[in-house]
């Protein structure tokens, strides 16, 4: 198996983070992982994005022009990496700041109003987590199970409660997905 | 050990400097390294008998390390592309002095200030000397984070082995990127006593000097032969490289580091397509797998060396194949990372 | 009603690329009004440093060019040489003047060259993502200080207007801050001075400019304004620290 | 008679010219503007005194003052 | 003009500069060209529209060069190994900004600190890039006090030509010694006009910028390809090179500078003993002399590279020869100049 | 009779290569016959600059690196970092630690390293052969000031000591002068301190020390001590600049 | 009484010593030494008070003091 | 015509001098001409030399390892040098401080009182002129009146005396050799 997934957002909404879960996840289930960030002062206040390459094979080219799926927190990222995603492909957005529609029809959509459900959760900073949840209940990547744990490992030492919500959050994003 | 981490590859630099038992650390932030400076920073300075300072600059770090180093213990700098030009005169002191020590460079888009992205602009400063006066580093190319790791390591011990500085060019993608790495048991090896040479303050023997200059021309002149007799035995011993696909392929192309490992998706892209390529990766471009190079060349008459740079490399593997086979060259410049896609288009173009 | 307060004609109309909140763009306003007032836009030549305002080339609206890391006394020193009727001027970070570039701003400042320094001391790098600048407190947590900075082995923040006085060369040296309005017109003012200073032909002249990083401070932008004012200003004194008779 | 004019799309909501305000008349705007910060804006314009401490305060050069 | 002056090499390289419309000169002293230095403080500071300063490092006077160059005057630096060392990182911003101006290495012998006598260690250092990133120096290697002057006279113009450093490389032995010269009247060169890119203040244009980076790695690399054009055009055109008795030669010696010079005598030395040998001399190191080279591998089948360094342009005359004749070295290194005799003795062994 | 002035322990046997007349040598005693007071010599390791003094290394009885032009005090540092307990001292021209190696010095003094630095200070490039230094007296004829150094485009001397002594870092900063018994006796005492101040582990010490370069000045080793006297020590005045409360 | 010894191998001619001395018992040989220099020597040595002024000024540490 | 010769002596004796002025004469009588010294700190206190090359062809290697001629200031150049003369070679040597014999034989040896002559012309300093003298004589290679001129350049703006004296010490070391 070869997944290519680009994860994209504005600077503070915690993409680096999902991505290096995802990743991490990933190799807990003994599978071949690379994640690479874009890099840069143009983080700052722009958007940041990264790309995370989970695989059952080694894993050569670690940067990905064409991804598989793409999660997307707000429009600007979507302009960019809308048209790169392959056929097939998957598109998880963040409905709650991006309202307009997708022009491809060649690819599964799956709309996420993050924010919302991150603020009924009682933290705006956990969309990234909602997004997240519902990205790894579609394709099916890795377990959730999985990315719990990468989730304690990578919070170890902070608050209980912080990783407590952030697990509602990747369940509640994982629910929105029908099966 | 044994255990999977994951990790950036700056940081996993640091990790595994700080387990091949560097304890000084002597850096100047810049983009895409600052991680390794920042991870440095982070564990040396809660050690004992260990220090790590963010020097006023690169000229001062480098030279830090010539201190240190000359006391016998394993130390290391590390920067990117500008940084490390200014490091050149340091590096060449070092090197005449025959200091071990471990230089770092993640390269970055080049001339100049550049930019921060990926590039391998630095092939010629680095295995043919920046510096000034015939010398050269032992350089390792890793291509994956686990080989940044392992190379890191050997690079403290090809240091000591021989008494030499050695660079790891790296790039800023390999720096930047996460992939999980292994820190492996490794097996003890054999190395040269430094007890012999290093300064320690000289109770119980005569005193002790590092000196990298000689007046007299002929004194000079020796240590500079002994110097290439160095050079000579670590080109006998120390060649290390990839060979994938290599019989009867159709065309070989030669690339390192990052573009090796677009180049191994290059190669399953082709033979999808019905084409037969193979790969050399250098892993030392100082000592050049000279040899196999050559030796392939008798039976694949063609080559294409793929670098993100105008072309530097290319001229090495040109002297290794000496003629026998023509050497095409297809370069990315000023941080631009070619894509499998185009790569296997200037493949086609030359077969 | 008319205009009492807009943008200086030696900005171009370019959006800053600095954080919100940060005081570059404060700096950036009052050295293009102090060349608005002198009328000097048209015969200044900038030089701007490697730091986040290695994009000021974009902002200010005169001749530009950027230099090596630390290096733009030295290249402000040759264009002066070569053009002495030019206004010149460096725009510098902490990183920049006080670390890889301390030899270039003292002999500049030694030679008195008749060149206007603008040096930004926000207490940290902020362009490579927050780590120890000379100029960063005691204590203080940095990239490259995780536990913060210990001046036995770090040393103490080091106050460059002071040091610099110390050389003859030096002609006018101020610290300002920009963190109150009250500071934001004392600075303008204390800038307006030095560019007086390289009017008039009398050398070298500094101003250090307290300054904020939110960003690498981790702190809000009206929080690192009250940073300065609390922990900055006290061990950076403000003021003039050189003086020519004339301009005093 | 004094007015301020704040150009939204310069904004980046840092908040520094409210608390330079000695009116208290600058508050945030609830609205995102196009680089997504809140931006600043007056209220109670009729206290303003044209003082242009906001003004000169503002990192982003987004407010003009008119007297 | 025309009158035969007898001139240190160093002062030669001073005066000529001077005669070209050198009037700004930053440097720092270094043995063996600290006579250049001198000699420009002492003309430089009486003249009008002039300026010397001895800067504070090699590093600051390379970046005061950028700034004057960046003004559009006449401008150089000067130094020797270690200080050239030291230049690199500011010679990398000045290709990529595109600036010319002259940048003269008196080389001596290293590494390090190394010592004072002449050498040529630093060949590659001058031709592959010793600062970061893919760029090139337009290099001139006289091998005489009077090529000093004219060589000197042709970078300034050279420079202004391409927009480009160019570097004398020349060696301890050329800038001590006395010959005789003659400043010779020059045809007028036409030179592009500099008026469109110096920055000198904005008024009745827009503002410009001189700003040697751009971190968009598309635009960086539309800048380096640029670059690459340029070195193009420069190796098509400039290429410069004395061939001596190259027909029916049965060996070809590649030398440069002080070497070449050698040679000279070593030729007609071998011819008293009834051998009969030639001599390709590169002038311009970069861009090299490949082709000549080449067409005379079809020929001779016998190439013996002297060089006073390990062997670094050997490097350049295998690529040009590529594979088609035989490509010996001698080299003496840290300061020792071979003797005549020793040369043929090596001829003799190639033979 | 029982010796009471001989050659100490901490010099080799080799016969100094400096001109004659040259207080280089005289500065080589004196800081050899304190490492001998404190018994040291085994403990210590000397770093030698690039300068006439390059050679230091086959006169100090001590374990030697020779550093690049300049950069001693950051070997140094290297060197006292790996072996705190090591007696580390770097020995300097002005050109190698005034110009070229200013940020070298400035940020070792900061970081308050605990090492002992012997600057010598005689005006003068003595190895290259008489160019300008930083501390070249206003007017002095050099061979890179041709005319007398013109203060206006070439700066004024720059006092190190002054300069240094702004920094935190500093512990213990004096100037001292070798041309006569009686400074050359307050001269040891100062260097004796220096070292101390390190055996303490109270940070950094630096002894600049007026000197003469009878070769480069063109004067005979008598005058050339006279003109310290009348020229350089006006303008340099001797002392102790930066004391710790003990050893004060 | 005091004596001293000047090695006149090592001496350098520079005359520091012969201005140092507070008795002026020293003086310039007319001899050279191997180094081409003349070296000092002391005169009327009765008169010597063991000061060792000479010996702490001479750059090359040419003279031992006895006492 | 090709002649080489290396001049040699302590540091303040002039050699380097009278080698530059030997090349000038050269280059007035139209010959090419190169003037090489040994430079570099061992100058200070030690010896010094330099070679000259007056050639009627284009001057190649000017390192000169078996000179012709050679003109000796002072014994250690003499130990230095002697060895490395040509057969029927020249060697010129200061009397006043060498009181060696010469071991070859296969060369012609002037020795020149050079201090004491120059001690009674009133000035220590020209034994270097005197020297030149008695070499320009010897081996013809330039004619004493170039040399003059010479001299007048290089002194151009100096005291008259010092050029009459310098003169008259190149005069008084041509009339020493016998014809
Ligand atoms: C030779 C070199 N070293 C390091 C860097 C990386 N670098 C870029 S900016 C910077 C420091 C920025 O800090 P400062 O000067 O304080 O400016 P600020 O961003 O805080 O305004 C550094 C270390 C570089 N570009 N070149
Ligand atoms: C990088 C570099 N630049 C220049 C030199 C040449 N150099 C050698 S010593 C020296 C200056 C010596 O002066 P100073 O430091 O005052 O020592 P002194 O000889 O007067 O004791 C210089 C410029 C060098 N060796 N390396
Ligand atoms: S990183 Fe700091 S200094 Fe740089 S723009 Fe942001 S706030 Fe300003
Ligand atoms: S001009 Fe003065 S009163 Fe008016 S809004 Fe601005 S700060 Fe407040
Ligand atoms: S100070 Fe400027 S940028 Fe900040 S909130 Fe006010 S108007 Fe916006
Ligand atoms: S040149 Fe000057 S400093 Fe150097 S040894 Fe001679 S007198 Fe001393
Ligand atoms: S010891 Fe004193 S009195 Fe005796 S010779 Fe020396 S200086 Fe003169
Ligand atoms: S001071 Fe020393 S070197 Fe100088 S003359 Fe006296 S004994 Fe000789
Ligand atoms: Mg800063
Ligand atoms: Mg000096």
């Amino acid at each position: 198996m070869l997944e290519e997934v680009i994860i994209a957002g504005f600077g503070g909404q915690g993409v680096m983070l999902i991505g290096r879960l995802l990743a991490y996840a990933g190799m807990l289930e003994g599978k071949n992982v690379a994640w690479m960030p874009s890099y840069g002062p143009e983080m700052r206040g722009g958007t940041a994005n990264c790309t995370v390459i989970i695989s059952s094979e080694e894993i050569a080219s670690p940067v990905v022009p064409y991804p598989k799926s793409i999660i997307i927190m707000n429009k600007p990222s979507l302009d960019k990496f809308e048209p790169k995603v392959k056929k097939e492909g998957l598109i998880v957005l963040n409905d709650s700041l991006i309202k307009q529609k997708i022009n491809r029809d060649d690819v599964a959509v799956v709309r996420v109003s993050a924010n919302d459900i991150a603020d009924q959760l009682g933290n705006l900073r956990i969309a990234n987590m909602v997004i997240l949840g519902a990205y790894v209940k579609k394709s099916g990547v890795v377990r959730l199970e999985t990315i719990f744990k990468a989730l304690e490992k990578a919070l170890a030492g902070r608050n209980q409660n912080l990783i407590k919500i952030n697990k509602e959050a990747l369940k509640k994003g994982a629910e929105l997905v029908k099966e | 050990m044994g255990e999977k981490i994951l990790m950036k590859g700056n940081e996993a630099i640091g990790e595994a400097a700080i387990r091949a038992g560097c304890r000084y650390y002597f850096g100047y932030p810049i983009t895409p390294q600052s991680e390794l400076t920042a991870y440095m920073a982070k564990k040396l300075l809660k050690m004992k008998n260990a220090a790590f300072i963010q020097a006023e600059s690169e000229i001062a770090a480098i030279n830090m390390v010539y201190g240190a180093a000359a006391t016998g213990v394993r130390a290391m700098t590390s920067s990117s592309s500008p940084g490390i030009s200014l490091k050149q005169e340091g590096i060449s002191y070092i090197a005449l002095a025959e200091l071990p020590c471990v230089v770092v460079n993640m390269m970055r888009g080049g001339p100049g200030l550049g930019d921060i992205q990926p590039s391998q602009g630095d092939y010629f400063q680095a295995t043919k000397g920046g510096g000034h006066g015939d010398y050269h580093l032992i350089v390792l190319a890793p291509s994956s984070v686990q080989e940044l790791v392992d190379l890191t390591m050997d690079a403290f011990d090809l240091a000591d082995k021989y008494r030499n500085p050695v660079m790891i060019l790296g790039d800023g993608l390999l720096g930047q990127m996460m992939e999980a790495v292994e820190f492996k048991e490794r097996p003890k090896v054999d190395l040269p006593d430094k007890g012999d040479w290093i300064i320690t303050g000289c109770k119980d023997r005569e005193p002790r000097h590092i000196v990298p200059f000689d007046l007299d021309p002929s004194v000079l002149e020796k240590w500079n032969y002994n110097l290439g007799e160095k050079y000579k035995k670590i080109k006998e011993k120390e060649v290390r490289y990839e060979a994938v696909n290599t019989e009867n392929a159709e065309l070989i192309i030669v690339a390192y580091g990052t573009v090796a490992r677009i180049v191994k998706t290059v190669i399953s892209n082709a033979k999808e397509e019905g084409i037969n390529i193979g790969l050399i990766r250098p892993i030392t471009l100082f000592p050049f797998p000279e040899k196999v190079i050559n030796k392939t060349a008798d039976n694949v008459k063609k080559f294409l060396v793929v670098e993100m740079s105008l072309g530097q490399m290319v001229e090495d593997v040109k002297l290794s194949v000496n003629g026998k086979a023509e050497v095409n060259f297809y370069g990315r410049a000023g941080g631009i990372i070619p894509s499998p896609e185009e790569i296997l288009k200037e493949v086609k173009k030359c077969l | 009603m008319k205009k009492v307060f807009g943008r200086p004609v030696s900005l171009t109309d370019v959006p800053f690329t600095y954080c919100p909140g940060c005081h570059h763009g404060i700096a950036h306003r009052l050295v293009a009004e102090v060349l608005d007032e002198f009328g000097v836009r048209e015969n200044t030549i900038g030089v701007c440093p490697v730091g986040c305002s290695v994009f000021a080339y974009l902002f200010f609206n005169c001749d530009m060019v950027c230099a090596a890391h630390g290096r733009a006394p030295a290249i402000a020193t040759g264009i002066k040489r070569s053009r002495p009727d030019s206004i010149v001027f460096t725009y510098q970070g902490d990183g920049d003047l006080a670390s890889i570039g301390t030899a270039e701003i003292v002999h500049a400042a030694n030679r008195g060259e008749n060149i206007t320094v603008i040096f930004i001391n926000n207490a940290i790098y902020g362009m490579t993502g927050g780590q120890m600048a000379p100029t960063t407190l005691a204590g203080q947590i940095t990239q490259t200080s995780p536990y913060g900075r210990d001046p036995k082995t770090m040393g103490y923040p080091i106050r460059v207007s002071e040091m610099l006085s110390t050389l003859k060369g030096a002609t006018y040296i101020s610290r300002v801050a920009l963190n109150k309005p009250a500071n934001i017109i004392k600075a303008k003012k204390s800038i307006k001075k030095a560019f007086q200073v390289q009017l008039d032909r009398k050398g070298f002249s500094l101003v250090e400019i307290l300054s904020s990083c939110p960003t690498n401070w981790g702190l809000s932008p009206v929080e690192a304004s009250k940073w300065v004012e609390e922990n900055m200003i006290p061990y950076y004194p403000l003021g003039e620290f050189r003086v020519p008779e004339e301009v005093a | 008679m004094a007015k301020i004019v704040i150009d939204e799309e310069r904004c980046k909501g840092c908040e520094l010219c409210l608390t330079a305000c000695p009116k208290h008349i600058i508050t945030m705007s609830d609205n995102f503007n196009k680089k997504g910060y809140h931006p600043a804006k007056q209220i109670n314009p009729e206290e303003c005194s044209g003082c242009a401490f906001c003004a000169i305060t503002c990192p982003d050069v987004a407010i003009e003052v008119f007297k």
